[in-house]
């Protein structure tokens, strides 16, 4: 049951709430030059909605059976029959429950964000001059906003399956460990559609946010512009569209209909396209800069890498064929990985080493940094690397004891060196906790625009006060005029109107 | 609503709202008889002629009681998006699950009107015994 | 500092989030309309149950909708008088919108009342719909029914009560234990089939003209069948006890004799046995013929119920309706969900209420207002939906 | 990889190393790339390129990437359908049937039942055999087995033969293969069922024809309808 909660608890309650939560809270007003959010009200009801559903998923640790007992994809019938496993009694319910606050909560933080990007912009913020950044936060906010609500009431569907014994997952009375039988006349396949409509796009929700930072650390540490900006734009907005039609290649082998399978391995391949364009971009951004290898940069460039071999795994697998091969074998599980930690993880913290100063007006250490990212890289690597391998051997994924299986033996060496590097990617962890920790109280005090960086927030007082700016921001340029030829420094901040006024700048500051 | 602008608001008069609301009306009372009327024999044109009223007014409301009509379409942008994919979502389920009926297990086909003929499984007469 | 900003679109962030709130929940009911569709046309074909068969009534769906496209009239005007500036008007509006969405709200609670009256629940323990005329069904009907007995005989006061009873106790003798003695002396699953599926279309019919010729077909025959049983069974009743008779008579003159040969003796033990015989036989007999004769009866009382039997004599035995349950689920699943924003609209109406309604709130008026229509439109696609289909 | 049973096995295990080469190749040239852009462009140059885009070079490598692309997902369309989709047809008096499944796979938590027709070589009726956890099939022949569950969802795993289907309750679902090898290997479960999930397992042997005759012939004749019951529910 522990992997049901570390993918509930990390997809839901770690990455999405950091990346959208929290970054998406702060920077946002900065990056657009509001003074807040639209809806501050709506913001705290959204935070306090978090609550329940945090409490409703570890209340559930303590019922019996120690969690909901199927898996963080919740397929009926074994998450509806009410004894079909042993945390299936009130563990499960909680569960569902604490997921439905989460939905509310995310569409109102998602409802907030668009209407503050859409409507609370400074002058001259047109939408293709705000930073990837926000690009990502407000595709990732309209994902969300259509995504959700379809699990939602499928969220809802399943929690009447269980408390009021309907049957809309349930396809007959069918009766599991002497369970007494429900109603049927319902569709399991049916939660598998609504639960990927939402949960594939939630998957591009979590790391959209974090290509959009990088984009910015890459382009800011590269003293470049960012190559091509509008390409960039249209291939987030192609990730989102195209996003929303690929859920079924969940299901390539669930019994679907096959022809419709063959179309969403089509649309499949098809996503791959935008993500490639991204990756070259970033390269390509690289390409011809003066690159600073400070922390947030090793992240981003350790982002790139990661992301491109999550990336090519998908491809693989989008591959029908292949996947009835490698389908719910840890060559998954290496995959995900790869794009939910490899990636959006490191992007995250690279975000905090890049946007700590502003946050906390002091610098972090950067030789501490540089420490953390080569640990965690290394042990990244060792960690999930293997499991690519151990996919293809065919180990089953969410087996107590996959040694069940007599040809799973000679795979035990593997799996102990995964659980070595596992622990130290976890202890490399404890250096980035002292460093923030540490910098917090510590470190060198921040002016405004330590990185030297174009975009909106970095105009702002670090920590910026209530309102967030001490004057009336408008925008001249797009945030990526690095290394313009007309200023003399490799800077020149979306403020300023006219090359000749960068020495103001600086008095100003 | 003025400091929000919107001054293409001034043209609508109540008498619009009335004749919307009278055509309404009427398209509810056309629903209602096309259920009841000889369309509904073949099921296909039925259902969609009603979806067809049930669409008409819909846009009735979302363009004159909502204000569309005399809105610049920004609203589109997103709520467009959002019935293209709902009705995606749909158009996706229905080949995959809806008519999958071939697939059923034969207790579930057995209770089918038109399979009425199958063996049934379920009715095993050990269970029955007489009594009084 | 007040900051200075350049919308992308002319209208205040509440209407913007509002119109994004739609899309979202545009989406919320895509998902519960498209279950609907996915488990309709997912049921076996032919296996929907019709409107009748579900007790509902299309024309009070219709004057819903009607009470809910006037209340959606109302509220423009609501918010047209707000915008002129006219806060009683536009209070009058709001409240004539509220009362039509309480109406709305009653409405849909009479109609709930009387799925439940029927028995028509969404939830399983409850529900007393059955999928399939199986053997799961005749065991739930037996229980059932006995235990309706059971509670009248222990308060069985009144004389109309006294009547029910014995209707019920015909019930259970010629119609359900008829049925079971019938499905258990067959081995054919058709016949089986036939004979609980007869039993379920008299106690609650769902009219489906193929259904109902074959019914009709096997519940004339089988009222033939049981007329000319019952007439044999008599004959042969009678027969025995007048064999009987004679038999007993001459063991009386045969034990009358005084000093018995061995003949006589083994004649009397044989006579003895025979008249043994022909009592336990007379006892099957009789057993027989109650139940040819109640089934007779049954046939006869309960061949021209009104509505079925549940209907007739307001007993809430349980029913067959192929997909039934699936039928109940989405149908109180989408109406459940409707009649729950339509009761958040009324809570936003009631907040604005004691409010001064002028110009300076029309903003507010409005953003509720495109919530309620929202709402009109939902119900435009669910009528047809589930009341016309 | 273990080694492949059937020949669709084979045909996925030709896709799955040429998609990884392909990888492979992207992957090295990518990080390649990154690494010479690192080790040259470092801080020591003067000034950066003031380089905005360039819409030739999108354009190259927005098409290129989707010609591949198409090219994969046409080139395994085939096998796919081979697999999932074409089931193996026998003739019947001049028709093309579907060939009728062999064994009947019920899954149930936690355990696999594996159903034989009896002397009237259908399965589904009263004379089936009925075995736990051992699946006899023979070489060299198109195999059918028609899958279903009693309870929950369940997924019949071979991975020497690269076979996966999941087990809907409610849906019956065919899977076939065609083994080319006899062999010993074993069947897992590969959808959650529950707590028991990984002590989900079978064996499956692979015999030749004759020996698959003999070891059927010898079931059906130690199997009385009597033993266990006949629709097995747990």
């Amino acid at each position: 049951m522990l992997f049901t909660m570390h993918a509930t608890i990390m997809i839901f309650f770690v990455i999405i709430p950091i990346l959208a939560g929290g970054f998406g809270n702060y920077l946002i007003p900065l990056m657009i030059g509001a003074e807040d959010m639209a809806f501050p009200r709506l913001n705290m009801c959204s935070y306090w909605f978090m609550w329940p559903a945090f409490g409703c998923m570890i209340l559930s640790f303590f019922m019996p059976g120690h969690g909901p007992g199927a898996g963080w994809t919740s397929y009926p019938p074994l998450s509806v029959l009410l004894s079909s496993a042993p945390g299936s009694g009130n563990a499960q319910t909680l569960w569902t429950l604490g997921m439905i606050f989460i939905g509310v909560a995310s569409m109102m933080g998602s409802l907030n964000y668009m209407t503050t990007i859409i409507q609370m912009r400074a002058p001259g913020m047109h939408m293709f001059r705000m930073p990837m950044t926000v690009w990502g936060m407000f595709i990732t906010a309209i994902m969300q906003a259509f995504a959700l609500p379809v699990l939602t009431a499928a969220l809802l569907m399943q929690l009447s399956d269980r408390v009021l014994l309907t049957g809309f997952f349930l396809p007959e009375a069918i009766a599991a460990n002497n369970a007494s039988p429900a109603s049927g006349g319902g569709q399991p396949l049916l939660w598998q559609h609504l639960f990927w409509f939402y949960s594939h796009p939630a998957v591009y929700i979590m790391i959209l946010p974090a290509m959009g930072m990088v984009s910015d650390m890459l382009s800011c540490f590269s003293r470049k512009p960012l190559f091509g900006y509008r390409p960039m734009v249209y291939s987030i907005t192609a990730i989102a569209g195209l996003g929303f039609i690929v859920w079924g290649h969940h299901m390539f082998i669930s019994g679907m209909n096959q022809i419709l399978a063959v179309s969403f391995m089509v649309s499949t391949m098809l996503i791959a396209l935008p993500s490639g364009i991204k990756v070259f971009n970033w390269i390509g951004t690289m390409y011809g800069g003066r690159l600073h290898l400070t922390t947030p940069m090793l992240f981003s460039i350790g982002f790139v890498s990661m992301f491109i071999i999550g990336g090519l795994s998908g491809i693989v697998m989008a591959a029908p064929p292949v996947d009835i091969m490698i389908h719910d074998t840890y060559y998954i599980v290496a995959h995900l990985h790869y794009v939910l930690f490899g990636s959006s993880i490191l992007g995250v913290m690279g975000a905090i080493y890049f946007w700590f100063p502003k946050m906390f007006g002091r610098m972090m250490n950067d030789s501490l940094g540089k420490l953390h990212f080569l640990l965690t890289f290394v042990f990244l690597n060792g960690t999930f690397y293997p499991m690519h391998l151990l996919g293809a051997k065919g180990f089953p994924r969410r087996y107590a004891d996959p040694y069940q299986l007599e040809g799973m033996l000679e795979l035990l060496p593997m799996n102990q060196f995964m659980t070595y590097c596992a622990i130290g990617m976890g202890a490399a962890q404890l250096i980035f906790l002292v460093n923030f920790v540490g910098s917090m109280f510590v470190g060198p005090k921040a002016d405004r625009n330590p990185w030297n960086s174009n975009s909106l927030e970095w105009s702002a007082p670090s920590p910026p006060g209530h309102g967030n700016f001490d004057f009336q921001p408008i925008v001249y340029r797009g945030p990526y005029e690095y290394s313009h030829p007309d200023t003399e420094t490799d800077h020149f901040p979306q403020i300023v109107a006219e090359a000749t006024d960068m020495k103001n700048v600086e008095v100003n500051a | 609503m003025n400091e929000t602008g919107q001054p293409t608001h001034k043209k609508n008069s109540p008498f619009i709202f009335i004749i919307v609301f009278l055509m309404l009306c009427a398209l509810t009372g056309l629903s209602f008889w096309i259920g009841r009327s000889h369309l509904m024999e073949d099921k296909f044109t039925g259902w969609s002629a009603m979806m067809a009223v049930s669409v008409a007014k819909a846009m009735l409301v979302v363009l004159f009681f909502m204000h569309l009509w005399w809105e610049r379409p920004w609203k589109y942008v997103l709520t467009l998006p959002a019935i293209i994919m709902g009705a995606l979502l749909v158009l996706l389920l229905v080949p995959d699950i809806g008519f999958r009926t071939e697939r059923y297990s034969q207790e579930r086909n057995s209770s089918a009107a038109e399979s009425r003929e199958l063996t049934l499984d379920s009715v095993n007469s050990e269970d029955v015994h007489f009594e009084r | 500092m007040g900051l200075i900003y350049q919308p992308a679109v002319p209208v205040s962030p509440g209407k913007l989030a509002v119109w994004l709130f739609l899309s979202t929940e545009i989406m919320f009911f895509t998902a519960l309309i498209g279950t609907y569709i996915v488990l309709r046309f997912g049921a076996p074909e032919g296996s929907w149950p019709t409107t009748s068969a579900v007790r509902i009534v299309e024309w009070i769906g219709a004057l819903n909708t009607f009470v809910l496209i006037c209340s959606s009239g109302t509220i423009v005007f609501a918010f047209e008088n707000a915008r002129r500036d006219k806060p009683a008007q536009a209070k009058i509006w709001l409240l004539l919108t509220m009362l039509l969405g309480g109406a709305f709200l009653g409405i849909k609670a009479y109609e709930y009342g009387s799925k439940f009256a029927h028995g028509i629940y969404p939830r399983v323990p409850r529900s007393l719909i059955y999928d399939r005329p199986d053997i799961n069904y005749l065991s739930g009907l037996k229980q059932n029914l006995s235990q309706e007995i059971r509670d009248l005989e222990e308060t069985k006061a009144s004389p109309d009560e006294q009547q029910k009873l014995e209707t019920l106790y015909l019930l259970q003798l010629g119609m359900v234990g008829w049925t079971e003695q019938k499905v258990g002396s067959t081995d054919d699953p058709m016949m089986k089939r036939l004979a609980i599926e007869s039993l379920a279309q008299q106690i609650y019919p769902i009219s489906d003209p193929q259904t109902d010729e074959r019914i009709n077909t096997y519940v004339a025959n089988e009222a033939n069948e049981v007329q000319m049983l019952f007439g044999e069974e008599n004959a042969k009743l009678k027969e025995t006890e007048l064999t009987l008779k004679s038999t007993q008579s001459d063991i009386g003159q045969l034990s009358g004799i005084k000093e018995p040969n061995d003949e006589v003796k083994s004649t009397l033990a044989q006579k003895t046995k025979l008249a043994n015989q022909l009592t336990a036989q007379i006892t099957a007999l009789t057993k027989k013929t109650t139940l040819l004769r109640k089934r007779k009866e049954a046939l006869e009382i309960f061949k021209d119920v009104h509505g079925g039997i549940n209907e007739h004599y307001h007993l809430k035995l349980p029913m067959v309706i192929p997909s039934g349950n699936t039928w109940a689920n989405t149908y109180f699943l989408l109406t459940g969900f409707h009649a729950l924003h339509v009761f958040g609209g009324l809570v936003a109406f009631l907040v604005l209420c004691p409010k001064r309604l002028g110009a300076s709130r029309a903003g507010l008026v409005e953003n509720v207002a495109l919530y309620w229509h929202f709402v009109d439109i939902v119900w435009i696609f669910l009528f047809p939906l589930l009341y016309l289909f | 990889m273990p080694e492949s049973y059937s020949n669709a096995g084979n045909t996925i295990d030709y896709l799955f190393n040429g998609l990884h080469l392909l990888s492979a190749l992207i992957l090295v040239g990518t990080m390649l790339a990154i690494g010479w852009i690192v080790w040259k462009f470092d801080e020591s140059r003067e000034q950066a390129q003031h380089i905005h885009h360039n819409t030739r070079l999108e354009l190259v490598w927005s098409i290129i990437p989707c010609i591949i692309l198409v090219f994969i997902a046409f080139y395994q369309m085939n096998s796919w359908a081979e697999n999932k989709m074409n089931r193996p047809t026998i003739e019947v008096g001049g028709q093309t049937i579907p060939k009728p499944p062999l064994v009947l796979v019920k899954a149930k938590q936690f355990g696999w039942e594996f159903h034989y027709a009896g002397e009237d070589d259908r399965i589904q009726t009263q004379d089936d055999v009925y075995i736990e956890n051992e699946l006899v099939v023979p070489v060299g022949q198109d195999v059918v087995l028609q899958l279903e569950s009693y309870d929950v969802i369940h997924s019949f795993s071979v991975v020497e033969l690269r076979l996966k289907q999941d087990i809907v309750p409610g849906m019956i679902q065919f899977a076939w293969f065609n083994a080319t090898r006899e062999g010993e290997m074993e069947i897992a479960c590969a959808e959650l069922c529950g707590w028991g999930h990984y002590k989900m397992t079978a064996r499956m042997r692979i015999v030749s024809q004759s020996e698959f005759d003999n070891w059927l012939s010898r079931v059906t004749r130690e199997y009385s309808p009597n033993f266990g019951s006949d629709d097995g529910t747990p």
